[in-house]
């Protein structure tokens, strides 16, 4: 077992790990943690298929500033596991047994992919560097980066419009 | 490229606007020059005049159906605007961010009606979805209207991961988001490439609310205020089937034998469930919720029969769908009782506004005469020349027949019931374009070429 | 409304304009301020190895006085006790015994005599009432204890060393205001 | 690595995702649960590109790329979607104090 | 040159371990110094002597300080949460001490006929990488004000998280416009164009001031010390820590002042260029490890001298009050880092042409 | 011309009369409207009968194959007459009610006029459905607007029945379209349609169906007496004396000559729906208590008589059924006219609650009495021709092989017939007068005009039917030779 294989075994099973551990915490604080704990475990699969750029990004835009909004407002909120809505016994099995059903049909249509015994190139290839990325990110994929800037502003609009006071 | 450069801009023109002036009429009026400058730049672009040379890098591709599209989204935004604007001002008090967000929704829909790329469906559906989201929510005092908010708000995102996933399988499969790149060699239904065909057509006919995606619908519809309620049922669900349309067409075209069934199966649930729980409803907000479902029903054959009649009938079905639910919709704002026995004498009331409403029920309901018709019309005869789905067409029928009866419920109300239906002030302006409207169901439902010439001839 | 004076100055409520807004130049000058005080001389005194001289008034830590033959002056007649007002003091008065003489000055004296240092508020008004002189307050400070209890000072605190047995620690403890009290007298 | 790998734990974690959404009735949770699925896709995305690249690359050097940007438009578009999301979570918890998705169903009549 | 996490090269590997060892206990040692400065910089300016009794001139108060801390009691809180009480300060200092990664502290040093870069990882995007790790210093702040389930502590977590998040998005546009002019994010490119040119503060002087103003609000320094604002909220976030975690809430935050104070340095002040002077000349006429040295003295001076600006800063400009603080990041921070990034581009194209 | 002008003045002067607020002056209107009509039709009969100015075509929906195209064939000629005949009596006969709204009523009526018209004119198929469901809507709100008291849920079946009718026949108009071969709406294109017997077998109950329902045949009549007790008494001769035709006229322009294949292997399933329905409508109007349910049952039994004798198919029967439609029209106008007399004055339609009145109103008896035995189909009356025709047809035809059973079985309604019939005017114009009749007076001019002008009708056609055979002859033989050739031999 080379030592990628080593690492991504043990990156995979801290991501799958944590995020079983997502939805098992009582606590909504847990979860958050937890669920950093996932990104970071993604970020590190970014990082050793060589996708720096979108690793740095994950870690910045997911866990830096995404996961802090939920933090903040979850503890704003003062949620904790005492105050945390259970859904009913049922609900609750129906619900894993959905999503584990959902898991056995992907994983068993996957399992004979055409795609199945490619490849994927782990350190070398030079894609994920920020340089490859900006280049066609501005040229072939301006239109596109123009215009998440319209989705920006509109959310942007409509947080304000949500959040401002008075009516 | 014309509608969705200016769509944005004037969304900003429009957040502008408040800071430079707190007439509501002035903002009014500015919405309304936008708008009659999007159809104007659309109708040009359609005429071959593009103002902006943007190299789209095949992103995106504009031919005269989705530019058609955006004509008729327009249009229909326009008239909602010229009906409800006034109502807007009730909801809240950021009026110019309403508009604002109405306008960017503008420009998601010309983007997911000229998407070539996956990329450009995902981005277009979300710029259409958020500012839904907030408008959802804008009635803030209100509890339904947080719950419409935050149920589609969650609804929405779900969808969109699926879709998501969906589009990383088929990427895999073709190493590509570009539509003709998955197209180009794809008639087999490979594992990967089924599996994110399949998620796909969830996520999608989650966002066009068709069943059994369909259950967010009521009641996001029911507790949004009306008029977002009124542009959330047209334009947008118009808007998602077209992307649907585009999507499935030109992405998945080859594979349409090995995916029919299962669309059509999915279609005849959302003609009969959207249908029959329509005849159980009680507040005719939320029968409208119901009969747009049953409506997306309808648009879905085009989906099925996948050929040319489909497609201009889709067109012209979201057209004459969307006038005569804007319609509808905009009396229904007016009442103060939004239960079927709130309609209870209306015609004596208010004659122009119950017959107005009469002749929309009537268009939705498919009757001859009106543009309701001559869509539903165009997608049965889809659907019957497709040849492999008849016993569709007559699921069809019978929801169709269906859908009469809650349709004419209004109807009986306002004209064979008596009550005292309390109606808020109307103007004559409001008539008058409810006039307007009226003659335009009715002159597309006789004369529909005038809207299917242009379409035929862009089409060919 | 009419001033009474005129030495009511205007108060300047114009606007500030937009430099004086950015705060730059204001900031600066404040640096400025602060770093001038990096060269100032220190103000500190090194304090147990340097002192800073007391005031001739200064009144200390209390001391129960002796006479010249080292027999305590106090004959506990609770003057003090009334005087305080602070009332922290306090005192149990005993019969001189044969063969005490050289221990007390009077009669009668003060077999526990007590000053709660917590109390205290160091007026000097004992000192006052005292018929005898036997208290005065000195120049020392009343040093740190870690109990309440240590701060009750009972008779061997306050007890001044015997000036025959223990003359320098006499003298020191007198202090310069004894002294020069007595010089003075 | 073959990308059979890849794809199976892309497809555990979103089907964890899925089942979050399905169990839990705090809408913060499920909220997270669908970022948690959309991450799924992100490093399906980047896997998938990776190994486009090593098909590709012959012929173009910067086969594949296109996976990775629109990892980067997702998290772009998940970043926008968060701000609103919070933002109605916070405006019904103004109203209800609660962030159960099935308060408000209580509520109906 | 990329993050090679995954070769096997084991002289590499200790190298590199040594260097982290080295670098993180620097980092502490300064740490521990800054303590020593802030109280001796604050009496200065208040005309005081300041620590003077433990070693000469108080150097050894740092150690007294830390023996004290050790020796504390630990108290955790009855109602806090117990897990994350003990990770917040964990996580603070870890965020902290994993900036310096990155941060290249001097030339190459010949040892034993092998080049060995003062540098621990030279990654392609170093300025992002320290983007990530200080956006993660907020967790510590937020977990551990929330775990000691106190109001006081609460508040000033949330204070600190929004403080921080406000403050990163100017950060970034002002080393947007940086980043144009270098066009590289690797910190140790672009200490080396500074070595041969004008350091970016030159060129970029607006950015600078951005930088700096943001820096001190991510290090919760006064004027920004809201988290922190005894006369709101007792002792802010920490105030039911005691002990070493406490000590380490603090260790963190002097860490990041040192940190940022490098950052500073290498981004617009050269790095570890000697100023006035060829360093490759030098290098050749003084050999290499002695070059590097003097390099990595230059950078501790400059950073030196930025830690007392911190300092200086605390002891002269009052507090701002919240609202002001958001007014100031978002309403004029924004729009300035937006605008210089502009004219910086405009410039940039205008040269080109 | 001629076409044009007759859907052009109903509907152009419906929609004017919308804004006619007086009564008086919309009745007026109404009358006007109606009269120029009629005098247009007869003018198309008689001087203007050359082809050019019966037939139009203009341009409409070219993108679908669709043209305006209306024309006046016999069939057309013999039921825009009774179109045009019916509505001027029909007003002049409720002259005297007067109804809420009465700008409203007339405009329906008249719109009405303009969709039955379109229907029996139009020569492309989807022009037809078009007219088919014009002439629907006007009828709804007719009836639920001015009908009884349960007209509500009553007139929504009906609509609801003919509705869903009419959408299946739009699925099979759109397959027959779809397999034309120019992709065109036109009723030649429809005759040249390309089908397999399979698929000429399923579209034919499409077909089917929606013209049963409007008919009705047997078990899609449900809607019917319901309806028209609820409706007002105008609506109801409207739907009973002309509406129901638009069934009859569908299965001979539309189904049969289309899918002769189907018709010919599915005619005796239909003829004996028919049957089954002539014998139960009978049946069931002999205990009826109530005039306008007797009347409605034994309408259903007339039209199932039509009915079969299409399916059954040979030359006289069909030239029965195209005269029968207007003699039943006719015929039946009549009897509702005395019905809408009886309890204007009575205010009961019960015949329990009538009698005598043959002493207080012997003109109305009298007319009443020429009706009812026209009804019955009396040597000399209008139906009798018709009648004779049919039954001849059906026990000769060729096609059936059950004819004569189906022939003997229509005899036996026709006994029943006038059994209920001659009941019927036994228990109300003769023995004691009751108490609600005591006071009956006779019929005033306006009504005796109208009944006049229908009982000479009646008699005229009764003895000189000539004309009338004349003018279908040439629509029978068309359609029979499609049927005929078609058919295998």
């Amino acid at each position: 077992m080379s030592i990628s294989e080593i690492l991504f075994y043990f990156l995979s099973v801290m991501a799958l790990g944590s995020a079983l551990m997502v939805i098992i915490s009582r606590n909504p604080v847990h979860s958050v943690l937890w669920l950093i704990v996932t990104f970071f475990a993604i970020s590190g699969h970014y990082i050793m298929m060589n996708a720096q750029f979108l690793g740095i990004v994950n870690l910045i835009v997911y866990a830096g500033a995404i996961m802090v909004l939920f933090l903040f407002v979850i503890m704003l909120m003062n949620l904790n596991a005492e105050t945390e809505p259970k859904k009913n016994k049922w609900l609750r099995m129906a619900g894993i047994v959905a999503g584990g059903c959902l898991l056995l049909v992907l994983v068993a249509a996957l399992k004979d992919a055409e795609v199945r015994t490619s490849a994927v190139q782990l350190v070398d290839g030079d894609i994920g560097l920020i340089k490859q990325l900006g280049s066609v990110l501005f040229t072939d994929y301006v239109v596109p980066f123009e215009i998440s800037s319209v989705l920006f502003l509109s959310a942007m609009v409509g947080a304000v419009v949500i959040g401002k006071k008075g009516d | 490229m014309n509608a969705i450069v200016i769509s944005a801009i004037w969304g900003v023109v429009m957040m502008f606007s408040g800071i430079f002036s707190k007439n509501n009429a002035v903002i009014r009026g500015t919405a309304v020059t936008g708008l009659a400058l999007l159809i104007v730049v659309n109708c040009l672009e359609l005429d071959g005049t593009s103002l902006f040379k943007v190299n789209v890098h095949g992103l995106l591709y504009f031919n005269s159906f989705s530019l058609l599209f955006n004509t008729i989204a327009f249009g229909s935004t326009l008239l909602f605007t010229l009906l409800s604007g006034r109502d807007m001002e009730r909801v809240g008090r950021s009026t110019p961010d309403y508009f604002a967000l109405i306008f960017f929704i503008l420009c998601g829909v010309s983007i997911s009606s000229s998407f070539n790329s996956l990329l450009m469906l995902f981005l277009g559906i979300e710029i259409m979805s958020i500012p839904l989201y907030i408008l959802t929510g804008t009635d803030k005092r209100n509890l339904k209207s947080n719950e419409a908010s935050l149920k589609y708000f969650l609804m929405g995102s779900f969808s969109t991961g699926l879709m998501l996933m969906g589009i990383a399988l088929i990427y895999g499969a073709k190493g590509g988001f570009g539509l003709d790149v998955i197209r180009f060699g794809t008639t087999e239904l490979t594992p990967m490439i089924s599996a994110g065909l399949l998620l796909l057509l969830v996520s999608m006919s989650f966002k066009v609310s068709a069943a059994p995606f369909h259950f967010w619908t009521p009641d996001v519809y029911d507790g949004a205020p009306t008029v977002f309620t009124s542009f959330m049922a047209t334009v947008i669900k118009a808007a998602g089937f077209i992307a649907f349309l585009r999507l499935f067409d030109d992405a998945f075209g080859d594979l349409h034998p090995k995916w029919q069934l299962i669309v059509a199966v999915v279609t005849a649930a959302t003609l009969v469930i959207g249908n029959i729980t329509a005849v159980f409803q009680q507040s005719v907000k939320r029968m409208l919720a119901y009969s747009s479902i049953a409506q997306a029903g309808f648009m879905m054959f085009a989906l099925v029969a996948l050929n040319e009649t489909g497609k201009q009938g889709l067109l012209f079905y979201t057209a004459a769908y969307s006038v005569a639910t804007i319609g509808v919709f905009a009396v229904l704002i007016k009442m103060k009782d939004y239960t079927f026995e709130g309609f209870n004498g209306l015609a004596k009331r208010q004659p122009v506004l119950a017959a107005t409403t009469a002749v929309f029920l009537l268009s939705l309901a498919g009757i001859p005469g009106t543009a309701g018709f001559m869509a539903k019309f165009y997608m049965l005869t889809a659907a019957v020349s497709n040849g492999h789905v008849l016993w569709l067409v007559i699921v069809g029928i019978l929801c169709a027949a269906i859908s009469v009866y809650y349709y004419f419920r209004v109807i009986q109300a306002m004209y064979f019931k008596d009550g005292e239906a309390q109606v808020a002030e109307v103007s004559g302006t409001f008539k008058f374009l409810l006039v307007v409207m009226a003659a335009i169901v009715v002159l597309l439902g006789i004369f529909p070429q005038w809207l299917l010439d242009k379409l035929y001839f862009f089409l060919i | 409304m009419q001033a009474l004076t005129n030495r009511a100055k205007p108060v300047d409520r114009k606007p500030m304009t937009f430099v004086e807004r950015l705060y730059l130049w204001n900031i600066a000058k404040g640096m400025m301020i602060t770093f001038k005080h990096l060269f100032k001389k220190k103000a500190t005194i090194n304090y147990p190895e340097q002192t800073r001289p007391f005031s001739p008034v200064f009144r200390g830590l209390h001391v129960l006085n002796r006479d010249e033959q080292g027999r305590e002056r106090c004959t506990a007649c609770g003057l003090c006790a009334v005087a305080c007002p602070a009332e922290a003091i306090t005192m149990e008065a005993a019969e001189r015994k044969q063969g005490e003489e050289n221990l007390f000055r009077e009669e009668k004296y003060a077999a526990k005599y007590e000053i709660n240092m917590l109390r205290c508020i160091f007026c000097g008004l004992c000192e006052e009432a005292c018929p005898k002189d036997a208290i005065y307050l000195s120049e020392t400070f009343a040093p740190a204890n870690y109990q309440r209890k240590g701060l009750i000072y009972g008779k061997p605190d306050l007890l001044i060393p015997h000036p025959i047995d223990n003359p320098e620690e006499y003298q020191q403890a007198l202090g310069n205001r004894a002294n020069k009290q007595q010089q003075e007298n | 690595m073959n990308i059979e790998y890849y794809i199976v734990l892309s497809i555990a974690l979103f089907c964890i995702g899925i089942a979050g959404v399905l169990t839990r009735r705090n809408a913060i949770i499920i909220f997270m649960c669908i970022e948690l699925m959309l991450n799924a896709v992100n490093l399906l995305l980047v896997a998938f590109s990776k190994m486009h690249h090593l098909k590709g690359v012959a012929a173009n050097p910067n086969a594949g790329i296109e996976g990775q940007l629109f990892v980067f438009f997702i998290m772009v578009v998940a970043a926008a979607e968060v701000s609103v999301g919070l933002a109605i979570i916070v405006m019904m918890y103004r109203n209800t104090h609660s962030v159960d998705v099935n308060f408000l169903n209580r509520l109906k009549h | 040159m990329y993050f090679t996490l995954l070769a096997f090269d084991w002289l590499f590997m200790i190298e590199k371990l040594v260097l982290i060892v080295g670098i993180v206990s620097i980092s502490l040692v300064i740490a521990m110094y800054e303590t020593w400065l802030e109280r001796k910089v604050a009496a200065w300016m208040q005309d005081r002597r300041g620590p003077s009794r433990a070693g000469p001139i108080g150097l050894l108060q740092p150690l007294a300080d830390g023996l004290k801390l050790f020796m504390k009691e630990e108290i955790i809180p009855n109602t806090s949460n117990r897990l994350l009480f003990i990770l917040g300060p964990c996580l603070a200092m870890l965020a902290a001490m994993m900036t310096s990664a990155v941060i290249p502290w001097g030339g190459n040093i010949d040892f034993f006929g092998r080049a060995v870069s003062l540098q621990i990882a030279d990654i392609n995007i170093g300025i992002l990488y320290v983007f990530a790790v200080v956006s993660m210093g907020v967790f510590g702040i937020m977990i551990g004000g929330w775990a000691s389930n106190n109001k006081f502590s609460l508040m000033a977590a949330l204070r600190g998280a929004s403080q921080a998040i406000s403050y990163e998005l100017p950060m970034g546009l002002s080393l947007i416009a940086l980043l144009m002019l270098t066009g590289s994010l690797k910190l140790s490119v672009i200490v080396g164009q500074q070595l041969d040119g004008v350091w970016n503060v030159v060129y970029q002087p607006l950015g600078f001031l951005i930088f700096l103003i943001c820096a001190f609000a991510e290090c919760n320094r006064t004027p920004f010390d809201l988290p922190e604002a005894e006369n709101e909220l007792n002792f802010g976030y920490h105030q039911e820590y005691s002990s070493m975690k406490l000590g380490f809430y603090l260790f963190a935050e002097y860490i990041n002042m040192f940190i940022s104070s490098v950052i500073m340095s290498t981004l617009y002040f050269g790095g570890y260029d000697i100023p006035f002077v060829n360093d490759a000349a030098l290098a050749e006429s003084i050999g290499v490890n002695l070059t590097a040295g003097l390099q990595a003295l230059t950078l501790f001076i400059k950073t030196g001298g930025f830690i007392f600006f911190f300092m200086w800063v605390r002891w002269t400009i009052p507090r701002f009050r919240y609202d002001q603080l958001m007014n100031l990041g978002w309403k004029k921070m924004v729009p300035l880092a937006l605008a210089n990034m502009i004219i910086t581009a405009a410039v940039i194209l205008w040269l080109k042409k | 011309m001629i076409p044009v002008l007759l859907i052009v003045v109903p509907l152009l002067s419906g929609l004017a009369a919308f804004f006619i607020k007086q009564e008086k002056g919309v009745k007026t209107w109404a009358l006007l409207s109606t009269v120029i009509t009629l005098v247009v039709s007869l003018l198309g009969l008689t001087v203007l009968n050359k082809a050019a100015n019966l037939h139009a075509d203009a341009e409409w929906l070219p993108l679908l194959g669709s043209r305006f195209t209306v024309g006046l064939d016999g069939m057309g000629q013999v039921l825009c007459l009774l179109t045009a005949v019916a509505f001027p009596i029909i007003l002049v006969a409720t002259w005297n009610s007067t109804y809420k709204q009465a700008h409203n009523f007339y405009a329906f009526m008249l719109l009405s006029q303009a969709g039955l018209m379109g229907v029996f004119l139009a020569y492309d198929a989807l022009l037809f459905y078009f007219f088919w469901e014009l002439a629907l809507i006007p009828a709804y709100f007719l009836c639920s607007i001015w009908g009884g008291e349960k007209r509500i849920p009553v007139t929504f079946k009906f609509f609801v029945y003919t509705f869903i009718g009419s959408l299946l026949m739009l699925v099979g108009i759109i397959y027959i379209y779809l397999h034309t071969p120019d992709q065109s709406f036109a009723l030649d294109a429809f005759y040249k349609a390309t089908l397999t017997n399979k698929e000429q077998g399923w579209i034919f109950w499409l077909f089917f169906i929606a013209f049963a329902i409007k008919m009705p045949v047997f078990p899609f009549h449900t809607w019917q007496p319901d309806a028209y007790e609820q409706s007002p008494t105008a609506v109801t001769m409207v739907l009973s004396g002309v509406m129901v035709k638009m069934g009859l006229f569908g299965v001979i322009r539309w189904l049969a000559p289309v899918l002769p294949m189907a018709t010919w292997l599915n005619g005796d399933t239909v003829a004996l729906l028919s049957v089954i329905g002539m014998i139960y409508a009978s049946l069931i109007a002999m205990q009826q208590d109530d005039l306008k349910r007797l009347i409605a049952y034994s309408s259903i039994a007339h039209m199932g008589l039509m009915c079969m004798a299409i399916f059954v198919t040979s030359e006289q029967g069909m030239q029965g059924v195209m005269i029968q439609m207007f003699n039943h029209g006719v015929n039946i106008i009549g009897m509702w006219i005395v019905v809408e007399l009886i309890e204007r004055q009575t205010g009961t339609r019960k015949i329990s609650e009538l009698g005598g009145l043959a002493q207080k109103a012997p003109g109305l008896t009298i007319m009443l009495v020429i009706v009812a035995l026209a009804n019955v189909a009396l040597p000399l009356t209008n139906a009798f021709i018709g009648e004779f025709l049919l039954f001849t047809g059906v026990f000769n035809s060729t096609v059936s092989k059950n004819s004569h059973w189906f022939a003997a079985a229509g005899g036996i309604t026709i006994i029943l017939s006038a059994v209920y019939t001659l009941n019927m005017i036994q228990k109300v114009f003769y023995g004691n007068t009751s108490s609600l009749t005591a006071s009956f007076k006779d019929i005033r001019f306006n009504e005796r005009l109208v009944l006049g002008i229908l009982v000479i009708v009646i008699v005229v056609i009764g003895v000189y039917p000539r004309p009338f055979l004349a003018l279908t002859q040439e629509t029978v033989d068309t359609i029979l030779s499609r049927m005929i050739i078609k058919q295998p031999s």
